[in-house]
């Protein structure tokens, strides 16, 4: 074909990576990557977000070197407690006389896994409620969309109250009922895409090869809604560490003395005038690794999304 | 022809992009009268940039140089905003390729048509109104009345299609640039379109720029043809003489379209050579 | 800024669920109704012993000391109008027992009951009624009973003109108002606002023409909202939002101690628990002064005694004191070298947690591992109440300003089994009090005060001793105010903080 | 010409769609608040909180306990009870709430116009910044502007929401007293005016109470502002999104090629198009909204439906929480409808 | 006599009910022998890419038999057929999964009919429709449009089928690309002894490859006719007619034809 020539060309390790005829499955696959990760880094403030990601990740793994307290056993109660910012306590100390940084730093752990399992049941979830429907259409669509639609018009919280009360208060089950919660509109979204994927050519091409329905939806609808999917709940975190830090606000959430930081906030509230960094500090936190979040979201749609990647 | 309606010299269109800069326009020039131009060549060669580039709508990352760039005098590289959005659609036009996808979803074509006729000509809106109507009975809608109130999925390609002209012709442009106007379409309905583009250019002295990638298609209907490749005007000729072409390019363009005329197999294929992008 | 002649106070009242005096058992409620209604006799806020006549002239107990006569004042008025006079006494106390509700006990402990209060509460005349016992308990006993909110006189001529279907006018009287007090309620809207209105029958007009009761949760705002002066008290302040308004020079802090006590409850289910060591050793495990001198400031104070300060016979020195030494010994002596690992029912306030927390990290030093299991007040309680807790950890406040009310539940049980019908305290913890519970029986039935007194001291020891609780704090309530207000009483309990005489200058 | 239009479907077609589309929603109405009864009625037996203490309180005698058990119908089978209730709430009646004795629906009448006022609001002022902000951002795409609008936006995606309100509190109201404090209306105005549509900027300033009606606004202004500014992250994102998508669409640029201006291609062609998705956009957002931001109603003392159902909950008052539910259901698929027919409307190719 | 290849007889689809119901296919019968390269003509909306869909089963067929070897198609078709009878679709773009590889496309097939050395059978379609090796772990994205025609084909006959449905194979493709496959697809008829129906809107191409051909408008049949007849410009209708005159490229003087348009 005769395509306009390119000024400048790619070397090295890039012309190999960029390679128009990958040699192996591998080569292919990080050349596809290595592309999608140029596009991404193009962005400054999504790679800002994956950094903040990356160093949330790296403080959950070394929390206990990098922490110089414990965090969950504090000071003395009449000369430790309530202490301002020092360099002695870098974010202060709580009314247990806990140091807070240190408890910023373990509560990275919750924080992180409370993402990942949420993410780890709510994406198939609805994914594979959205995907069936849509493919499937009919009755099927109809019922499954029905039961989307009444778990989307549940006032969020509340059932995540209401599940978190029948199941008994803990981390885990405000996780299960976080999750239970935020399936519906990645049902919806798989939907939509899965519409505009199912009357497509090479499904009906693998139709034409006699493929099964599973197949098709696991090895052919899946995949394309997936990277829509990604996006849209990496743009969910925040929501779902607010959502955790909410039940924790209402004491549904983590059990003390564990440093979940939603839990932290919720007691700092009660500090938040005077002795504001209490709340300021998990936060902070907060705030900070789910705009990561939403930064790399951002960043992962430019790059993940076909239809806002232009 | 004494004046040149349009002089365009050594343009070039240029994506900076971060993978490098690519060049999808490289110096071309070429003259139009008050005639029909046709632009050829395979898809990526650039004819849609040549076109668009004229207009001043190359999209953000592009840059256009030229060392001529005129139109009835007007310097198009330099002309403010405000002059280019005056000829735009006002002096120079252009048909885009797919009805379906040029034509605003949500709007009626009678109203398109007449917010591209009000745009330039001070009326009001029942003159615009029966401007539109005038202009949708000239591209031979059958109900015109009925085609201003419909919506563009309402219509079919062909009616799009020629909607797209009606609003693009409203305000009689000097020069229409028509991107692959038909290649959406029938064969049936493309020849309908042709013969209305045909009449306006024959009965209104408009100059045409008609780009397309059908040979076969731009050698019965234009005087000249410019065939590109790799974003460079490898020929220039009169369209009659095309069987005659001197550049293998356009030669083995011409051979490998099958034909009803003759049966060839296999068909010959192109073989392109590196030196003609040079 | 409020209207000079309006007192507003920011409280946490979402607990409201009924305006009438039969029903009411809540904080906000008791405190409302004390300020709306007037009771057949009632004690001094200042010292509680003295019991005086409040719509009672007097009173005389017949010999037998099972007969109480009461004469009614003469002359007083309801909000509405009507006039007071035994008749409608009379028709209040046997509502109450009638509609039996969460507080008729109070009353209804006399051997009064839906089928016999009718003849044994009588009108006698005009203005004189009888109350017939079945047995001769103590006048103190029964007189302050009558104090209590459930003894409110209600207006009965205008109660019966809103009965429907014989419900002795309850469904009207929930939302509505129907007393003599200071002030008439003129208003409530769930969770948002209660409104008070001066009743110009009262006798001693209230200076205030509105006191409301507005809904405010958070503590933070209900801070903002008197520093700014939009709220004239705020009534849940934490401790440290009191230490930081306190500087303010137009706040000022006044409080009092209640009747209520923090404490820690051991279900005697659990083999652990059930030693008597290790109840002893918990006890050592408390850092009880740290606890009320930081997280607990200025809202309780150490006590460690069932009985709260004020009450007859309240035993006061606290002879538990954190000492880590002393419960490992006795942790050892159970076989509990190592500690052991226990649950936490705790309801997430911020007072419990905290608390909770603190209580954590001073177990933990003896190697005791408390886990602290979150929920909500009444998933707690539930929990609580069907015994499948481990350590629960809550308030309990006294029914009734009468020694009674705590040694009820804490010293005695007279059926420890599963389904037993009486669930006091003590039933909640699966612990049999043995010879307690006669004696406590025995204390109400004692004449003489001092004697009474003394058991009770005795009870409480015992409890102290070796009873399945680990009591903290008797409560302190505070209330952070503008310096223009004047004569808010704080008084022993719940029904007895009083604005009848408050002022704004 | 628009009549050509309207002749071509004819007043009868629009009617049958408009009569299906009505019975469509009563048939999705229906199932939806079925299914939301049922899953919050075993919601609720499941939850382990008595409601009987919240009833009777803790300090009840247990004979008291047990008549108030049996008058709730607590020790019939679940199925039974479910039934019950189906029945009764069939017929309009939805029992009534434990903890204000008032019917549901009544309570809700009472609290829900506060939710409705401050979530009504709050959509107002997020779409109608949110949307201008969308625009530029698509339209600056990469610039600095760009940024700082999803900045904005995703600042908004990632405070806790009872943080900035308290933090707003102290500042507009307590530092600087540029807005009054929490609560809907001061205490002075607040008999100044009878309630009937429980929407107190509307009562008051039918019932011309100026004074009552500008303290109503100042108090109102913060927490909108707070919701507004919520739904402006979400609106202003999504906007830009989808006029990414519009902006790279031919028919803008034949909209160019006809010489209009930039704004007019923006505005008139561009936003149009893109108005369509984002019409489901806004109701979204808007029923977040009017689910009742519990967190926001807690900081502001806003006596509205998240409170109500949240206190509800913690108390397990059942029928509240079930109605709250109910209530919320309908409001979501009352929007579905409304946006679907807004859809519509802004669609043709959708009539 | 055997049976033909295909046989279709007054073939009818419709799609939709009520209000929106479209009889896409009205009536059309045609057959196909055995080794034969047969062409569906038409304007646009004809019904021809509806027939192929019918055929194997992308369309339901509401009435009309459909035959391949003389044995009725079954709903669902089973995987025997899908042995037999492949398509190709019309847009390169569209027709190749955008997140899979090649050796993915390609291999997919095979996994789902439990074909063996899959490794070879591979590189052997490859190089079947003229594409090294190298091509085998590329995306759509890496390819042009006419590579992944190619690849398309090839995923159609890594199985080995009989038949070959072509919805307009070359009509997104540039002219030098498209002479291309077209030797490609002859190429391949007579290497593998193949059937074909070509569908297409343009005639030069149907006669090209194809020996007999069908004019189909508003989804019926009108005539049927051979690329012999259309080469000396014999059409007994008139429309067919029209077409061919249209496809000789645009005349100034031609007569506006007589035809009208679908609206
Ligand atoms: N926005 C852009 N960024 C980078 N490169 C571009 C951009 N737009 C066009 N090009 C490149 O410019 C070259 C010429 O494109 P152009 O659209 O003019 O081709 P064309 O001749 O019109 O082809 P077709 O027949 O497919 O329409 C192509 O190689 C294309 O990849
Ligand atoms: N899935 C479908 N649902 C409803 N109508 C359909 C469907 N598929 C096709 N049609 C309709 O059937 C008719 C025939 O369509 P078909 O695609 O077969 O035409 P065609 O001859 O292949 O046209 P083209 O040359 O444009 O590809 C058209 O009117 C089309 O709108
Ligand atoms: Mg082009
Ligand atoms: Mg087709």
């Amino acid at each position: 074909m005769a395509g306009a020539p390119s000024l400048s060309q790619p070397s090295g390790w890039r012309a190999w990576l960029l390679s128009p005829e990958p040699g192996s499955r591998w080569q292919a696959r990080l050349g596809r990557f290595y592309l999608g990760w140029r596009s991404f880094t193009r962005n400054p403030l999504a790679v800002m977000g994956l950094g903040v990601v990356v160093l949330l990740i790296l403080v959950a793994i070394f929390a206990d070197f990098i922490a110089p307290y414990s965090p969950v056993i504090g000071g003395d109660l009449r000369t430790q407690r309530l202490l301002p910012p020092s360099e002695t306590y870098w974010f202060g100390t709580d009314d247990q006389a806990r140091d807070i940084f240190s408890r910023v730093i373990y509560g990275s752990r919750i924080t992180l896994w409370v993402i990942v399992l949420v993410a780890l049941i709510a994406t198939p979830i609805g994914l594979l409620v959205g995907t069936v429907a849509g493919y499937l259409g009919g009755w099927v669509d109809t019922v499954l969309m029905r039961i989307t639609d009444i778990f989307l018009a549940f006032p969020r919280l509340i059932l995540a109250l209401a599940f978190v009360a029948a199941l008994g208060p803990g981390i885990e089950n405000a996780v299960i009922a976080i999750a239970i919660t935020s399936w519906p509109p990645y049902a919806r979204i798989a939907r939509a895409e899965t519409l505009t994927i199912r009357n497509s050519d090479f499904i009906a091409a693998v139709k034409l090869q006699g493929a099964s329905t599973p197949r098709i939806i696991l090895g052919h609808v899946v995949p394309l809604c997936l990277s829509s999917l990604i996006v849209r709940v990496t743009l969910d975190m925040a929501g779902i560490i607010l959502t955790a830090a909410g039940l924790g606000f209402l004491g549904l959430g983590a059990q003390p003395p564990m440093p979940e930081w939603g839990a932290m906030v919720a007691t700092g509230r009660n500090y938040l005038i005077d002795q504001w960094w209490v709340a300021a500090m998990p936060g902070l936190a907060i705030f900070v690794v789910s705009l990561g979040f939403n930064l790399l979201g951002d960043g992962l749609r430019d790059v993940l999304d076909p239809k806002a990647a232009k | 022809m004494t004046k040149p309606l349009l002089e365009v010299e050594d343009l070039r269109v240029r994506f900076h992009l971060r993978t490098g800069t690519v060049e999808a326009v490289r110096g071309v020039s070429f003259q139009l009268g008050r005639e029909r131009l046709g632009i050829v060549g395979e898809s990526g060669s650039g004819k849609s940039q040549t076109g668009r580039a004229i207009l001043g709508l190359t999209p953000p990352p592009g840059e256009v140089l030229a060392k001529r760039l005129t139109f009835d005098g007007i310097d198009l590289l330099t002309a403010s905003k405000r002059t280019l959005r005056t000829l735009r659609g006002g002096r120079i036009s252009m048909v885009m390729q797919d009805p379906k996808y040029s034509l605003n979803p949500v709007m009626t074509i009678g109203e398109q048509i007449i917010e591209a006729y009000q745009a330039h000509v001070k009326a009001s809106r029942a003159e615009a109104h029966d401007r539109a109507l005038a202009m949708l009975e000239a591209v031979k809608m059958r109900d015109p009345g009925r085609v201003f109130a419909l919506y563009p999925h309402e219509v079919s390609g062909g009616m799009g299609q020629r909607a797209m002209i009606a609003m693009m012709l409203v305000t009689e442009p000097d020069l229409l640039i028509a991107d692959e106007p038909t290649s959406a379409l029938d064969v049936t309905v493309s020849m309908e379109i042709l013969r209305i583009l045909d009449e306006f250019v024959s009965e209104r002295g408009m100059g045409l720029i008609f780009i397309s990638h059908d040979l076969k298609l731009v050698s019965s209907f234009c005087n000249r043809v410019l065939v590109m490749y790799a974003g460079r005007v490898v020929e220039e000729l009169e369209a009659k003489h095309l069987r005659e072409a001197k550049h293998p390019y356009t030669q083995g363009l011409m051979r490998c379209l099958p034909t009803l005329a003759d049966d060839v197999h296999p068909l010959p294929t192109l073989n392109r050579d590196p030196s003609w992008a040079l | 800024a409020t209207p000079p002649d309006t007192l507003v106070q920011a409280w946490q009242i979402d607990d409201i669920i009924s305006l009438d005096p039969a029903e009411i058992f809540e904080f906000t409620t008791s405190e409302i109704a004390g300020n709306t209604y007037e009771r057949l006799i009632n004690y001094d806020y200042k010292d509680v012993s003295k019991i005086y006549g409040e719509v009672a002239e007097s009173w005389s107990v017949s010999p037998d000391g099972k007969t109480f006569t009461f004469k009614i004042r003469q002359g007083k008025k309801f909000a509405s109008g009507n006039p007071i006079t035994a008749e409608d006494v009379a028709f209040s106390l046997q509502r109450a027992v009638l509609l039996d509700k969460s507080p008729a006990f109070i009353i209804g402990q006399f051997g009064l009951t839906k089928d016999n209060v009718k003849d044994k509460i009588k009108q006698t005349g005009p203005f004189e009624l009888t109350m017939e016992l079945d047995k001769a308990y103590a006048p103190t006993f029964v007189l302050y009973c009558l104090t209590s909110t459930v003894a409110s006189v209600v207006d009965k001529k205008l109660v019966l003109q809103n009965e429907k279907e014989g419900d002795l006018g309850y469904a009207w009287l929930k939302t509505k108002y129907a007393g003599s007090g200071p002030f008439s309620i003129r208003d409530w809207k769930a969770n948002e606002v209660v409104v008070l209105e001066r009743n110009p029958n009262y006798d001693k007009k209230a200076p205030l023409a509105r006191v409301i009761y507005r809904h405010i949760k958070e503590t933070a705002t209900q801070r903002l909202l008197l520093e700014k002066g939009d709220v004239d008290i705020a009534r849940n302040l934490n401790p440290e939002e009191l230490a930081a308004v306190s500087k303010s020079a137009d706040i000022k802090i006044d409080s009092g101690p209640k009747g209520g006590v923090w404490y820690l409850g051991l279900n005697q289910k659990n083999p652990t628990l059930a030693k008597p060591e290790v109840r002893k050793a918990l006890k050592y495990l408390v850092d009880y002064s740290a606890i009320a001198d930081t997280i607990m400031k200025s809202k309780g104070e150490v006590h460690q005694a069932f009985l709260p300060k004020g009450f007859l016979g309240a035993v006061n020195d606290n002879p538990y004191k954190l000492d880590v030494a002393k419960a490992k010994e006795l942790l050892e002596k159970a076989g509990l070298k190592d500690g052991f690992t226990v649950t936490m029912d705790t309801r997430s306030t911020a007072d419990t947690t905290g608390m909770a927390q603190a209580i954590q990290q001073t177990f933990a030093q003896a190697g005791v591992k408390l886990e602290i299991i979150p929920g909500d007040g009444k998933q707690t309680l539930t929990k609580y109440r069907e015994r499948r807790h481990d350590i629960y950890i809550g308030r309990w406040g006294a029914d009734y300003q009468d020694p009674n009310t705590n040694a009820d539940t804490f010293a005695a049980n007279d059926d420890n089994s599963d389904n037993a019908k009486a669930k006091p305290l003590s039933w909640r913890n699966a612990w049999d009090p043995g010879p307690l519970t006669a004696k406590t029986r025995a204390a109400v039935l004692e004449k003489d005060a001092e004697k009474r007194a003394e058991m009770y001291k005795e009870l409480q020891q015992a409890v102290l001793d070796d009873g399945p609780y680990v009591i903290m704090l008797q409560e302190i309530e505070v209330m952070a105010s503008r310096k223009n207000v004047e004569g808010v009483v704080i008084g022993p309990s719940f029904d007895t903080n009083s604005v009848a005489q408050a002022k704004k200058n | 010409m628009a009549s050509a239009a309207m002749q071509r479907g004819g007043g009868h077609e629009a009617l049958r769609f408009f009569l299906k589309r009505i019975a469509q929603f009563l048939i999705v109405l229906a199932t939806t608040l079925l299914g939301l009864v049922a899953v919050t009625f075993f919601i609720g037996r499941i939850v382990p909180i008595d409601p009987v203490i919240a009833i009777v309180g803790d300090r009840a005698p247990p004979h008291v306990y047990e008549r108030v058990r049996q008058e709730l119908g607590l020790d019939l089978p679940m199925i039974q009870q479910f039934w019950i209730y189906l029945k009764k709430a069939v017929t309009g009646d939805f029992g009534n709430s434990v903890l204000t004795t008032n019917p549901v629906m009544t309570d809700i009448a009472n609290v829900f116009p506060a939710t409705l006022e401050l979530a009504t609001l709050g959509t107002v002022i997020g779409t109608l910044v949110g949307i201008p902000l969308g625009v530029l951002a698509a339209v600056k795409r990469g610039t600095f502007i760009d940024q700082l609008v999803r900045l904005l936006g995703l600042v908004g995606y990632s405070i806790p929401i009872f943080w900035l309100g308290l933090m707003a509190l102290l500042l507009f109201y307590a530092k600087l007293g540029w807005v009054a404090g929490p609560g809907r209306i001061d205490v002075t105005y607040s008999y100044l005016y009878t309630p009937v549509t429980g929407i107190v900027l509307f009562d008051t300033a039918m019932q011309g109470q100026w004074d009552a009606f500008w303290d109503a606004v100042s108090h109102i202004i913060l927490p909108t502002c707070l919701l507004g500014y919520f739904s402006l992250a979400y609106i202003s994102r999504m906007t830009r999104s989808f006029m990414l998508n519009e902006l790279a669409q031919e028919y803008v640029i034949a909209a160019r090629v006809k010489g209009l201006s930039e704004m007019r291609v923006i505005w008139r062609h561009a936003l149009r198009n893109a108005a369509v998705p984002l019409v489901t956009v806004i109701a979204l957002s808007y029923a977040n909204l009017l689910e009742g931001s519990v967190l926001t109603e807690t900081v502001f003392a806003w006596p509205g439906l998240g409170q109500y159902i949240t206190n509800s909950l913690q108390n397990a008052d059942m029928n509240a929480v079930l109605g709250g539910t109910l209530v919320i259901g309908a409001v979501f698929v009352l929007l579905n409808l409304v946006s679907d027919l807004l859809y519509r409307l802004l669609d043709p190719r959708t009539r | 006599m055997t049976d033909p290849m295909l046989d279709i007889q007054n073939l009818q689809v419709i799609f939709g009910t009520g209000r929106l119901q479209v009889q896409a296919v009205k009536n059309a019968s045609f057959h196909v022998e055995a080794g034969e390269s047969y062409g569906l003509v038409g304007e646009s909306g004809s019904g021809k890419s509806t027939v192929l869909r019918a055929i194997c089963g992308l369309a339901p067929i509401s009435g009309g038999h459909v035959r391949v070897d003389g044995k009725e198609v079954t709903t669902p078709r089973g995987k025997a057929f899908y042995r037999t009878i492949q398509m190709v679709f019309q847009d390169p773009y569209a027709s190749l999964h955008p997140r899979h590889t090649v050796d993915r496309t390609l291999s997919e097939p095979l996994a789902i009919h439990g074909v063996k050395d899959a490794e070879t059978r591979i590189l052997q379609a490859l190089r079947e429709v003229g594409l090294g090796p190298s091509f085998r772990f590329r995306y759509p994205h890496q390819l042009s449009g006419g590579q992944r025609q190619r690849i398309a084909i090839a995923r159609a006959l890594i199985l080995r089928p009989k038949v070959l449905l072509l919805d307009e194979p070359t009509s997104a493709l540039d002219a030098s690309v498209q002479a291309e496959v077209l030797n490609l697809l002859e190429d391949l008829r007579h290497k593998m002894g193949l059937t074909y129906i070509l569908v297409s809107h343009d005639l030069a191409v149907v006669a090209h490859l194809c020996q007999r051909l069908l004019v189909m408008r508003n989804g019926e049949s009108i005539e049927e006719t051979t690329s012999a007849a259309l080469r000396s410009g014999q059409a007994s209708n008139s429309y067919t007619q029209s077409l061919i005159e249209a496809s000789q490229g645009f005349s100034r003087d031609a007569p506006q034809p007589a035809s009208s348009l679908a609206t």
